[in-house]
């Protein structure tokens, strides 16, 4: 699974892009000029990338509230989900969504989610139609440790094993859901461990390693695509920001992030070691930077010129026919 | 006609649709049965025989048994929905949508509109509901107006096996999310039931009598009940407009606004308890809509504001009777 | 009085009450907030701060942090309840109802009357509720409509910061189950807070604002709004009641009826979509019990039927507006 | 924890008087004299009485649909709880609740409960009580093999482990959910595993023994009261009859249960093992068969000629007031 020149440079672009479209919105956000509730994936970005890069258009993701890496890492347009995140009317769903209901039906995102575990099960559902597609694709949903403890997860990962449907349970471990810590909630300490006792194989990995991800979510959706049955991969990793936007983050020590971006940061880590191991140049990265900056601000630029959405529109989408 | 009863006319109903479009699947607790046991693999058919047969006609793959967990049965059929199937969800009791109701309420009623009309999910949820058979509170609640009160979904409610055969039919070829409540009590009810596709259109509600002195409005079971009502009332003298909603969502109100031009009397009649039931919706939007032809208060008939009983007479009581419902419609016509 | 914000004035009461009676605890999703980080202790108390300062108050014992496990976390109200304690059960928004719904709706309300009212269940579920902070589709919706249907609970939705104090004091003494809604666009709503114990019953309305034209009856937020219509209406010489019913269950329909008699115009405000909603329940029980008193069609000012859009000018447009409010009284008193 | 005489002699009463109180029902709802669904627990006897020796009216139990074996074991009103089945005025419950939702708070039974998976976050709770009231005092629920997948079960596991609550999580593999068979529907096939997983003890024993029933069950209580956090038991068993009275069972092999009732009645076992231990004489057990088939014949004659619950009371108990 030794991934080229070409691969490399995909992934760190999605890693770039995804830290970029959140530094920004980290900014833009502390300027009042996007409304609602905003959750950052920054410091993650290896978990999408390292996961979404086994899968194609017409295999399936459901994300989270913290959505927006496992969008862009599934190949959604960047632009129009930032004017969707400013509530346009040309954003990916209209600005009827926001930012934590994005999807993407033409690249395989079948949403990210509000509601803390509502994911996992629509992932399973997603899987029993590939399944029965028998074309060898597979699901995936993301959810954080907090998700872990929802019963709707349990629910799903059960009916996924009793099914034997190619589905991958992705935790995302930072350590916190909202306020709470990973060691207080989850009661076993151990996700990974958990999902083992529900008969299927679970791995888990450095979040912030893309090598890590990529590789330990090949071999287990290479088991998915044999057709044995569903498993797990839990991602240690830390959110750079807080839970939200605006979270005084009075549960994490002065420190905590700081340390984090210095010795778990993807990007970082990823350079050091394609550069370190001649595979890619500072150059080819820098370059990458520079395209994945400008792309930002064009999307930036072009939201806050985009017509808002229209009310002429708040009653048309409920249903097909009605 | 052939008659048939309510639970053979959709049992009918799913083979045929199954077998006209591949894309159908069905999921729940027993739907096949059997599963994992040492006797026959399809022991079952649904816990009411709704799906009786199609494990054995359609396979696994497409009749699909699963683990007690409502949420993921609901959820499941969305992602499969979403994906490009026609899941059919069975909660095995309406009563369970509390243990499932995110992935109905938050999730499939919602797709649509927060992705911006960009995607569709044609899910099917069968729900079987209502009083009658001694269940106790938590097998024998009403559930349709809560589910009625959310917009995306789409409620439907028959009466008799041939509306149940037409709009489940409907239900099965729509496009939107379907929530299909079938009363318990209902599923051995015969009736004449058309052969061939039979569809019903959404919306459109069932004149089942017509009179000169009341509009009746009754759902469900309720239906056969206001019949019985009427039956006794109609040897007096009185005879009103019988209407079956049919959907709740979509409502048609035209047809009970029409009905009241000729009577300017309404009795509602819903087997929930009365508060934010169908009884108050409908009489709210005929006391905003219909106002200039009502001549008389309208009258509710529903179940009293408590849970459903255990015990054979206090069920009984509990349920509005066909004597509720006389009493109901002399006095509007009285008024 | 002491003027303070709708959030204070709860929080307050929840120090008090918790100091009153021991047997008080509150559980939920950071209800204190910090347990297993790197920082303080207390780092939340509660998403809203509703509870902030009671972890350090009254300890870890009694201000339970939780994993995100709604139906673990009212169910455990549940059985705590049952078991001699007073549980304060927090849902962070009324939205997750969908993964709860079971142990509220076939569990607490029920337990009564199913164990022949052989036993109390005083929890107080609170539900940070409403739209108005472009949270979508699954974090703004109201709710209330839902549980108001189910028999066995009681319903409370202050629209401020004194009801907020008194109603939440009843609750908490209160030995049946409540649903305490907050609307959370209200929490920094001031107003003036009586100092000391303070109690509001349930089951009785507030009569904001007196007049002649016509009745107004507005929930929670709506309330505000119809304020503003009226403010801008008596300018033009309209004058109208207007009634808040603080508690949908018991509803004070009695204090609705007078003011009819008085106005003979009825218009109702819920920032609910309309079907099944607080609005035509309401309508339904005037067209049926005050329908003698109705000079014009009763008008509902509801959300529409759809989920609740993110877009800021969408949510706006898809919640009342005090000049949706003002061009419903001008309709009924023209009429 | 070897048993004395009486309470062996007690144990043998209690398994006794469900076997014959189910028994009998087994007949009488032929006759259809009995309104709605009912679960009968024949066959299951070892495990409540197991169980609930080592609780004290103090202590709290949770059921289920399932749920006369349990109501028995923990004290309830044997008279009261046929009457209440019968719908009658003097029902335990009024004849509001029937089969599937007998409670007796005098005897700390919190209830039958008809929503599978509805009981576990109920005892969770009532451990928050008792852990607070410090007491010493413990919950149990009751749940199928079924149940053991319901998400509202895994989420009070979790939290019970969070919190660290005295509560016993007993689960009856009684080979089926209704139709569906548990080697299926439990995708680990595992379910002591899998509560394992969830960071708690977890015993597994034969649950047609009532000693290995009630040795294991006295060991985690120990472990319970001690404060070291809640467990998980679970018997695998066997019910004589189908999962409701008139189900046609034809997800069984003809001679099932036939085979189970000849090798794995508790009663049958209990009596060899203590005769043949020289702990209790044949007779002794024979007077309380006596007594208990005394006792359930006035309980259906009482039932019988009990009145029904009126319809002046249908409204009430609803609220405390409204
Ligand atoms: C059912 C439900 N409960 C609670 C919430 C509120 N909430 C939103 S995100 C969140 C924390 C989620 O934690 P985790 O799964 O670890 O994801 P993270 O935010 O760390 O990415 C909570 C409690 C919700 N949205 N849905
Ligand atoms: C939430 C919910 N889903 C489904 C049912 C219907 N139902 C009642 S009992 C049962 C099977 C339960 O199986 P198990 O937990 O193994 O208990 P057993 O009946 O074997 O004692 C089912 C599916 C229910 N009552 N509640
Ligand atoms: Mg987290
Ligand atoms: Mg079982």
């Amino acid at each position: 699974m030794a991934l080229d020149k070409t691969r490399l440079l995909e992934a760190y672009r999605v890693m770039k892009t995804i830290r970029e479209f959140e530094e920004r919105l980290h900014v833009e956000i502390a300027t009042g000029a996007i409304p609602g509730f905003t959750h950052l994936y920054s410091g993650q970005e290896a978990v999408a990338a390292g996961v979404c890069m086994h899968l194609s258009d017409d295999d399936y993701i459901v994300s989270t509230h913290r959505g927006h890496g496992h969008c862009i890492a599934k190949g959604c347009d960047v632009i129009g989900m930032m004017k969707e995140i400013y509530g346009r009317a040309d954003g990916l769903c209209k600005g009827k969504g926001g930012s934590m209901h994005i999807a993407d039906f033409d690249k395989g995102m079948l949403g990210a989610n509000a509601i803390v575990g509502g994911g996992p099960p629509i992932a399973t559902g997603a899987a029993i139609a590939t399944k029965l597609d028998g074309n060898g694709k597979v699901s995936a949903s993301f959810g954080g440790d907090g998700s872990s403890n929802q019963g709707t997860v349990f629910e799903a990962m059960n009916l996924a094993v009793v099914l034997k449907l190619p589905t991958l349970f992705v935790y995302e471990d930072n350590g916190y859901g909202e306020h709470t810590g990973t060691s207080y909630a989850v009661g076993s300490d151990d996700i990974a461990g958990r999902c083992e006792g529900f008969g299927m194989t679970a791995k888990k990995v450095d979040g912030g390693d893309f090598f890590a991800v990529y590789e330990a979510a090949g071999e287990l959706f290479d088991q998915l695509r044999a057709g044995d049955g569903p498993a797990a991969l839990e991602c240690t990793i830390t959110r750079f920001y807080g839970h939200y936007e605006g979270d005084p983050q009075r549960y994490r020590a002065k420190d905590e992030v700081a340390n984090f971006r210095e010795s778990k940061d993807c990007l970082k880590n990823f350079r050091q070691r394609v550069t370190g191991e001649g595979l890619l140049d500072d150059s080819d990265l820098d370059a990458i930077d520079a395209e994945v900056a400008e792309l930002i601000d064009r999307a930036v630029e072009e939201a806050k010129a985009a017509p808002a959405a229209p009310i002429s529109e708040l009653e048309t989408d409920v249903y097909i026919s009605y | 006609m052939p008659v048939k009863s309510m639970r053979d006319a959709l049992n009918e109903t799913l083979h045929a649709e199954m077998a006209r479009d591949e894309k159908i699947i069905i999921l729940g607790e027993d739907v096949a049965g059997g599963a994992g046991g040492t006797g026959v693999e399809e022991a079952a058919g649904g816990i009411f025989g709704v799906s009786a047969g199609l494990y054995t006609k359609f396979g696994k793959e497409r009749v699909i048994d699963t683990p007690i967990s409502e949420s993921a049965i609901i959820g499941a059929a969305a992602g499969a929905a979403l994906a490009g199937y026609r899941p059919i969800a069975e909660l095995m009791f309406a009563d369970f949508i509390g243990v499932s109701m995110d992935q109905l309420y938050n999730q499939i009623a919602k797709f649509r509109y927060m992705f911006g009309g960009k995607t569709r999910c044609p899910v099917v949820v069968r729900m079987p509901t209502g009083a009658g058979m001694n269940m106790g509170a938590q097998h024998s609640q009403t559930i349709y107006p809560i589910v009625t009160s959310v917009p995306g979904l789409k409620v439907v409610i028959p009466s008799n096996p041939a509306d149940a055969k037409g709009l489940m039919t409907t239900a099965l070829r729509d496009d939107d999310p379907v929530v299909f409540f079938e009363h318990k009590a209902l599923y051995p009810r015969k009736g004449e039931v058309p052969d061939g596709e039979y569809m019903i259109p959404f919306g459109e509600a069932a004149l089942v009598r017509e009179g000169e002195d009341a509009t009746v409005v009754a759902i469900a079971r309720m239906v056969t009940f206001a019949e019985k009502a009427l039956d006794g009332l109609e040897a007096n003298g009185i005879t009103c407009d019988l209407i079956d909603p049919r959907t709740t969502s979509p409502l048609d109100l035209d047809t009970i606004l029409e009905s009241l031009e000729g009577t300017g009397r309404l009795v509602i009649v819903d087997e929930s308890p009365p508060r934010c039931s169908i009884a108050s919706d409908i009489a709210g939007m005929v006391a905003s809509e219909g106002f200039d032809l009502l001549k008389a208060p309208i009258q509710m008939v529903t179940a009293p504001h408590t849970p459903v009983p255990f015990a054979k007479d206090l069920e009984r009581a509990y349920v509005p009777s066909p004597d509720d419902i006389s009493a109901a419609i002399r006095k509007v016509v009285a008024y």
